[in-house]
């Protein structure tokens, strides 16, 4: 009822045009064409014309970070982050705030459908079949015959799957997406494991830093949290309260993250390593004493040779890391998406056991470990999503379910995804809007909105206590839509038999209880309470429930340095004269195509709206004969893109690099046939740790000879003087 | 008037054939010209007119009515330049109207004999030109059905216009100026008009009778009708000047760029009058080469003497604009340096030369010589050639002008949209009126040019004649 | 471009020091975008699309400009600029509106635009030397069932009015009314704008510039050099920018 | 012609019926605008006056009103709290939407009569508060049935209150005037 009286009630609010003007002289005739439904029976906590306010987390990437929801008379209005919460502390990137426009967008999928695979056009169903369809699905197959693929939150619904995967044998749920592959978590986890003594997630404490090195981490942007990171930053620069401390950035294309860099240093593709190495052995020498094995085996003249980076300045750099307190160096982002990626992230690591900074403020951290948590739980790598596939074509699952993620639009072309779809029998997506992936499916079960749906989700990374962000439904679900635990549940009773055993559950908010309730007896939370409904009435409220402790881990560095590391150079597949650089568009991300309002916010670095570009660097576009708004052919070992050009002076002359994010052919009305999708360009090449090697490819360029103009926020003319004529 | 080449003629049919003034005709004889010359219409006259039709219901009614409802979107205005072409052409057409009362007002408070056969051209112009700006102006509007917001008018919400703004008083004295010329079209009109009562018949006499206020020519009327034009001719003079010195202010009080310049004031007075004159002696050559017995009544000392004044202007023109230009140079802001550098170098660069061909070097290289400077069709093309720079330079002020401003990340250039057919709508309407007007009533003041050649004589001083004029009064 | 403030200036007498302010640090500005965001989710601003966003007429209440210095290699981003109305207390864009649909409010000390009053002269929008006022050149569609989402705090606009950042001042009032309901002042940091309270590097710092305890008031001690854009133009910006570094 | 025109006006058919043709106008404007300021019909003829003479107060139905922007329109809770003890209630044909309402849990459609246009932001909180009762704007519903309009409520019906209530306090004046007070 509440939110069909909002609607109504707001075609008089948004009621623009004649009504405006019409009634310039006050009230009257207006007053006549509205109708107004009270509500039947108003939640005592509730005025008219007064907002209620719930706290929830967000969905629109996988770092968790608490949201605040302002609603009124059932309408969601506004996103605010949420101030208690340790991971945002009240603030929110972009994307958080325009989850709005994802929960009321015109696209989303509003009731259970069928469809023939690939065809626009599809049937609504009722929940009772679609929960039919789920529970025939699971008694049909043998339970290794079914497989699960979702998000990369580590969310309940995950934990839901996880448990009747244990109880039942089937195959465990893949948990995948985008910006996992270019954050390269596995080459993380790896390096940690084979230097910091476990796997896991290591936190870089920015905010304590007083000099950091970040070698390609675009951790302003996408990277792991870029909320708390960035928080980090603001620490980091701050210089009332304590010395603003300086941050020094190695890429070959200055992101966003390293146009806020004090130095920006456009090192050649692939030399990362050598030159994390080399500074390590220069600043060693600095400190005197023996030099470390670690760094014996590199010569910072032929590093220097390699990378492009003068002698000079490397010696310079590693003065400054060596003599500055509080050092701190940071792998990530394109680095780690090369063939050596490991290597990078260990020569970095490395490198920071000069500053010593490991487990002290502004070091390196194991991040805290989620409450009820054990050890980290990373998301699929590529390699792994490419045996996944393996397995799809081999036909080894006749069963798919596809929950949270995309991976049609977002894994590598020459994974096709699209084709391993065939070798299964039923593909059934819960996804929330009209995606690639769902367009590939028989059934489309669509979820809730994440700000109609309960739920709790993990905290992976970014804040220093361990967190379990907590989710509820802040309006009602607009659609037809159900939540997917809810259908699981529903449909497991249907399957009967262990199945049912598995999940004895009346529907979510139960699940979740029992999920939840182990916390109460744990120590040091923020709040606590002795009966679960208490309990779950704060967990509610807080949007959560974390520990006020420290959870982070210290690494065990004991012969850190006392190892051979290979400052190998990383290897390029295809040939062609650019390396090809691609990047995660902050904006629009793996979900964010959808929402006009991200759509329009113009790129931090180039200022381009609604569409793709390629970066090109001024003295590369002359020698080609390529202006801006030309478009050019990208051509890949795997694929070719024909996309416009951006002549972007922060590159390096042999490096291009695109945005990712663009490019869907479904997805709805904002987002399907623009731009293009720089995956299309992607070859299965992973490093050693089974990340994709995103930045690992050589690329060729081709005039086209097409025009085609971007929109961009800024003057071409005002800032590069583009048609002002000669002085 | 001929002095200067007397020389080579000096006998006196010559000047007879070339002096309106002195070779009368019989009244009656003249008033029927005048008369025929109205009523006689050829085909080509009602082509044109339907063309002229067409033309306006699609560029005036049509994409008016489309912009309205749709919003300034399909116009080309855009942030920086939130003013574009129809500014540009209110400018414009107020510069056109301005010749009118040039001519017939200054001129005749100065006696200027040869303005007799055009000043009623001339003062149409005005008066059509106005109504052409006051459409550019509410083309403008963002939400046009709101205009009356502007006028000064008691409401319970106790809100006024805002005085402060240039734009309220661009208001008022447009319309003041609207009104008080279209008395002034109006008050020389009345004898002519009740000539044509008295010659003609059936809707049109009725039409005569009801304008012509029943004047009857006795003496009282006639000194009358003396007065009040004399009073308007003075009066008007200064409207016409505040007129175009408060639509510079709309530029010169901004805080923009090479806009707020103090000289902007009588620069845009003098552009007005440039633009004007080449509108009057176009149409004046239009005039005589398509309408019947005008050859009689508009001969080449006309051209010859607007042709001067012409050149004169021209002359005060480019010495304002080089005023204009030297001063904000030397004001030596960075903001304005970029703005003029911007004019010449940038891609509208081609304008800004091709507005000083036009408006500087056409006219000083045609109008020097007096044997051009007669020949209708050279005076018709400088003035042709002016209009287009006068259009030009009013498009390098506001469009271009905007298009440099103190926050560099905004530059943007503008290109026109709806606004090219709306312009050409304004256009073909300011003929079609002008081209009814010429079939309703007498373009040519017979009683003006009775009344000059009475007063007309040849003198003859020793082997010199000189053209004498015996005053009325 | 911007000349610096003498603290003389700035305190000298009343109407110089206004009301609300905002201090904008650019070195902590990362340009990540959330400020427009959150300034187009609570003040219903629309999207235009691809084709007008790239002619200029994109709605942004506020924009972040960033410039070039130097050349490849040695070339780097200048610091992040977030520009948005600046609430002159002197402000040019007043004095032009013939309808006074743009007026100083007295009351708060910022630049008020009147939907409902304004004609749509844009005269305004050339005479802000900062270019942040943005016109509605279309009814900009907001397909169903986006409208939910829509403000009712705050007008939605109709296609030929000029539109501008208010400081939110629908946050203003909401806090002096709640404040006078309790009987007392609006307390320091108490609400603050859309673009201020999503920061997520606390660059944009909202509040009271005639309360020298404010936040706002402390930074602008702290940091001596604080900018305020084109105070050469007497406009007396509300806004003061810190490029730090 | 236009003379004969002239001369048929001049006799008195002509003026009669030149006479008619201005009657005509004018109760057509005057039906217009009367018709503007009629008050809507309502599915239930709801009487406040009963209401308010057995002393329900107005903040009982509409308690928003002391807390927020709106007043509100009671939830049919709220009247089935009272009327379900009220034998009338089954009885009354009045009542019969009400019942069939509550029963078949639909809402009952009302229709707003006072109704602030969308660029004007009321808050009756701050007109509670400063003391104003409901009649001044509402008029004295104890007098009607359904509510209706006492006046035509705009601009100036506001400002003159406004200014009154300001007085000679210079700030409360400035507040009360000014634009961005009510318009944003």
């Amino acid at each position: 009822m509440s939110d069909k009286f909002s609607r109504r009630d707001f075609l008089k609010l948004a009621g623009v045009g004649a009504a405006t003007t019409a009634i310039v002289t006050g009230c009257g005739p207006a007053s006549r064409y509205v109708q107004r439904e009270p509500y039947m029976k108003m939640p005592e906590y509730n005025y008219n014309g007064l907002s209620t306010y719930y706290a929830t987390t967000c969905r629109e990437c996988a770092a968790g970070c608490g949201l605040v929801a302002r609603t009124m008379q059932g309408r969601a209005l506004k996103i605010e982050g949420n101030a208690s919460h340790p991971l945002n502390l009240g603030k929110t990137c972009a994307r958080g705030q325009a989850t709005l426009q994802g929960l009321y967008n015109p696209d989303r999928v509003t009731d259970p459908i069928k469809r023939a695979r690939g065809s626009a056009s599809a049937e609504k169903m009722t929940w009772d079949a679609a929960t039919q369809v789920v529970a025939d699905a699971l008694k049909k197959y043998k339970p290794d015959q079914i497989a699960f693929l979702v998000g990369t939150a580590p969310d309940h619904l995950f934990d839901l799957i996880a448990d009747l995967a244990t109880a039942t044998g089937m195959n465990a749920p893949v948990r995948f997406g985008a910006l996992s592959m270019f954050d390269a978590r596995a080459t993380l986890s790896k390096a940690a494991e084979n230097l910091l003594g476990k796997s896991g997630l290591p936190f870089f404490d920015v905010g304590g830093a007083q000099m950091v090195f970040s070698f390609g981490a675009n951790f302003l942007e996408t990277w792991l949290s870029p909320v708390s990171y960035t928080r980090g930053f603001s620490v980091l620069r701050d210089g009332q309260t304590k010395r603003r401390g300086n941050f020094v950035q190695f890429e070959a294309r200055m992101s966003a993250t390293g146009g806020k860099a004090d130095e920006w240093i456009p090192l050649r593709p692939g030399t990362e390593a050598l030159v994390a190495l080399a500074i390590g052995r220069l600043a060693s020498e600095l400190r005197g004493g023996s030099l470390p094995r670690a760094f014996a085996g590199v010569d910072p003249a032929d590093a220097a040779a390699k990378s492009g980076i003068k002698l000079e300045t490397l010696k310079r750099l590693a003065n400054i890391f060596a003599k500055s307190t509080g050092a701190l160096a940071i792998p990530g982002g394109a680095a780690l998406g090369q063939s050596n990626g490991l290597a990078v992230a260990e020569a970095v690591l490395a490198l920071n056991a000069i500053a010593g900074n490991f487990g002290k403020p502004g070091g390196v951290f194991f991040s805290a470990l989620a409450p009820t948590q054990t050890e980290y739980q990373r998301p699929a790598s590529a390699k792994e999503m490419q045996d996944f596939v393996n397995q799809l074509t081999a036909g080894k699952f006749k069963a798919l379910f596809v929950h949270g993620v995309n991976p049609v639009f977002e894994l590598p072309a020459s994974l096709n995804f699209k084709a391993a779809l065939q070798g299964v029998e039923q593909v059934i997506s819960f996804a929330t809007f009209p995606d690639e992936t769902a367009l590939e499916s028989d059934y489309v079960f669509p979820d809730h909105h994440g700000l109609e749906s309960w739920g709790y989700q993990r905290v992976a990374t970014g804040a220093s206590q361990p967190v379990l962000s907590g989710s509820q439904p802040t309006v009602v679900p607009y659609y037809n839509t159900q939540a997917t635990v809810d259908v699981l549940l529903a449909a497991t009773k249907l399957a009967g038999g262990k199945f049912a055993q598995a999940l004895p559950f009346k529907d979510e908010v139960e699940f979740l209880r029992s999920k939840v309730a182990p916390l109460m007896s744990e120590a040091d939370g923020f709040f606590s309470a002795l009966d679960i409904n208490t309990f779950m009435a704060y967990f509610q409220q807080h949007g959560g429930w974390w520990k006020t402790s420290d959870g982070r881990g210290v690494p065990n560095v004991a012969d850190i340095l006392n190892r051979d590391l290979k400052g190998a150079e990383a290897t390029f597949a295809g040939e062609g004269e650019f390396f090809f650089t691609p990047f995660v568009s902050p904006t629009l991300a793996e979900a964010g195509a959808n929402k006009p309002w991200l759509q329009e916010l113009p790129d931090a670095a180039t200022t381009v709206m609604w569409n793709t570009w390629v970066e090109i660097n001024p003295i590369t576009a002359e020698e080609l004969g390529v202006n801006d708004d030309d478009v050019v052919r990208i051509v890949s070992e795997v694929g070719t893109l024909e996309v416009t050009v951006y002549r972007y002076p922060a590159i390096r002359p042999d490096t291009i690099a695109m945005p990712f994010g663009q490019g869907h052919t479904a997805y709805g009305r904002y987002a399907a046939n623009r731009g293009v999708n720089p995956a299309d360009l992607l070859g299965a090449n992973f490093n050693e740790a089974g990340d994709l090697a995103f930045a690992g490819m050589k690329v060729k360029i081709e005039k086209t000879g097409k025009v085609q103009p971007l929109s961009r926020l800024e003057s071409i003319m005002g800032v590069y003087g583009v048609g002002m004529g000669k002085e | 008037m001929a002095e200067n080449n007397k020389h080579a003629h000096n006998s006196e049919g010559y000047f007879r054939e070339k002096h309106l003034m002195l070779d009368p005709l019989p009244r009656g004889q003249m008033n029927a010209m005048a008369m025929e010359a109205m009523h006689h219409s050829t085909w080509k006259f009602w082509t044109v007119f339907a063309i002229l039709c067409v033309i306006v219901a699609y560029c005036l009614v049509y994409s008016w009515i489309k912009m309205i409802l749709e919003g300034l979107g399909i116009a080309g205005v855009n942030r920086p330049a939130y003013w574009g072409v129809f500014l540009v052409n209110t400018v414009f057409w107020i510069g056109i109207s301005h010749a009118g009362t040039f001519i017939s007002a200054i001129l005749r408070v100065f006696k200027a004999e040869f303005r007799r056969p055009f000043t009623r051209a001339a003062e149409l112009m005005t008066t059509f030109g106005l109504v052409q700006a006051g459409f550019s102006i509410f083309m403008h509007l963002g939400r046009i059905w709101l205009f009356y917001w502007l006028m000064p008018y008691p409401n319970q919400r106790m809100l006024w216009p805002n005085m402060h703004s240039p734009l309220s008083w661009d208001l008022l004295a447009i319309t003041t100026y609207l009104l008080s010329s279209t008395m002034y079209l109006f008050l020389p009109l009345i004898p002519d008009l009740a000539m044509a009562r008295d010659r003609s018949t059936g809707w049109r006499k009725i039409f005569y009778r009801i304008l012509a206020l029943g004047f009857r020519g006795t003496e009282g009327e006639w000194t009358h009708l003396r007065n009040a034009m004399t009073i308007f001719a003075f009066a008007i003079i200064p409207v016409m000047f505040s007129v175009h010195t408060i639509v510079s202010w709309d530029f010169a009080s901004a805080t923009r760029p090479g806009w707020n310049s103090t000289i902007f004031g009588p620069y845009f007075i003098v552009g007005a009058l440039h633009s004007g004159m080449g509108a009057v002696v176009m149409v004046l050559a239009i005039v005589r080469s398509t309408m019947k017995n005008m050859k009689y009544f508009i001969r080449p000392e006309h051209f010859d003497g607007i042709g001067k004044l012409m050149l004169i202007i021209s002359m005060a023109w480019a010495y304002f604009f080089f005023n204009d230009y030297i001063v904000q140079w030397y004001g030596g802001d960075k903001w304005t340096h970029l703005l003029l550098h911007f004019h010449e170098a940038g891609p509208m660069g081609w304008m800004w030369f091709a507005m000083l061909i036009c408006n500087i070097a056409v006219p000083w290289a045609l109008l020097w010589n007096a044997r051009w400077r007669a020949m209708p069709w050279v005076t018709f093309a400088v003035g042709l050639s002016i209009n287009i720079g006068m259009w030009f330079e009013r498009y390098i002020i506001i469009p271009i002008s905007l298009t440099i401003n103190r926050m560099p990340f905004t530059w943007r250039m503008y290109q026109p949209g709806v606004e090219i057919p709306l312009g050409i709508g304004t256009l073909a309407l300011f003929i079609l009126l002008y081209m009814s007007a010429s079939k309703l009533i007498p373009l040519i003041p017979v009683w003006e040019v009775e009344e000059g050649q009475m007063v007309h004589e040849l003198k003859k001083f020793g082997r010199e004649t000189v053209v004498s004029v015996s005053d009325l009064e | 471009m911007a000349t610096e403030t003498k603290p003389s200036e700035t305190n000298s007498s009343a109407e110089h020091i206004g009301k609300w302010g905002m201090v904008i640090d650019q070195d902590l500005c990362t340009g990540c975008q959330a400020c427009v965001a959150a300034c187009a989710m609570e003040n219903n601003i629309s999207f235009v699309g691809e084709e007008d966003s790239g002619y200029g007429r994109s709605m942004h209440w506020i924009r972040i400009e960033r410039f070039w210095e130097g050349v490849y290699p040695e070339i780097k981003m200048t610091p992040n600029q977030p520009m948005l109305c600046q609430q002159c207390l002197s402000a040019p864009c007043e004095p032009v509106c013939p309808a006074y649909a743009t007026v100083h409010s007295l009351a708060e000390h910022i630049n008020l635009q009147v939907y409902n009053r304004c004609v749509g002269t844009r005269y305004c929008g050339n005479n802000c030397p900062y270019q942040m006022r943005s016109f509605n050149w279309r009814d900009y569609e907001r397909p169903k069932p986006l409208d939910n989402q829509l403000n009712p705090d705050v007008t939605v606009r109709q296609r030929g009015v000029m539109e501008k950042c208010t400081f939110c001042i629908q946050r203003i009032n909401k806090a002096e009314d709640a404040a006078k309901a309790e009987g007392r002042e609006i307390a320091d940091g108490e609400f603050t704008t859309a673009c201020a309270q999503v920061c997520p590097a606390n660059a944009i710092v909202f509040g009271r510039t005639d309360n020298p305890e404010s936040f706002v008031s402390q930074l602008a001690r702290i940091h001596g050099h604080g900018v305020k854009h084109l105070e050469e133009l007497g406009t007396l910006p509300n806004v003061t920018y810190f490029k730090g570094g | 012609m236009i003379k004969r025109l002239f001369d048929w006006l001049k006799q008195p058919s002509g003026l009669i019926a030149a006479g008619i043709v201005v009657l005509a106008l004018f109760g057509l404007a005057a039906y217009g605008i009367s018709w503007t300021q009629r008050s809507p019909e309502q599915p239930i003829q709801f009487p406040h006056n009963t209401h308010i003479t057995i002393g329900v107060q107005c903040l009982y139905c509409h308690p928003s009103a002391a807390r927020g922007p709106v007043s509100g329109i009671p939830t049919q809770a709220k009247c089935w709290g009272c009327h379900r003890q009220i034998a009338k209630t089954d009885t009354s044909p009045l009542l019969a939407p009400l019942k069939q309402a509550v029963e078949s849990n639909t809402p009952i459609k009302w229709v707003p009569v006072f109704h602030a246009s969308d660029f004007v932001q009321f808050n009756h909180r701050a007109h509670v508060a400063a003391g104003q009762n409901c009649e001044n704007c509402h008029g004295d519903l104890s007098q009607m049935t359904v509510a209706e309009m006492p006046q035509v409520i705009n601009m100036g019906f506001c400002l003159k209150c406004h200014i009154k209530v300001a007085g000679a306090d210079q700030a409360k004046f400035l507040k009360l005037t000014d634009c961005g007070t009510c318009h944003y």
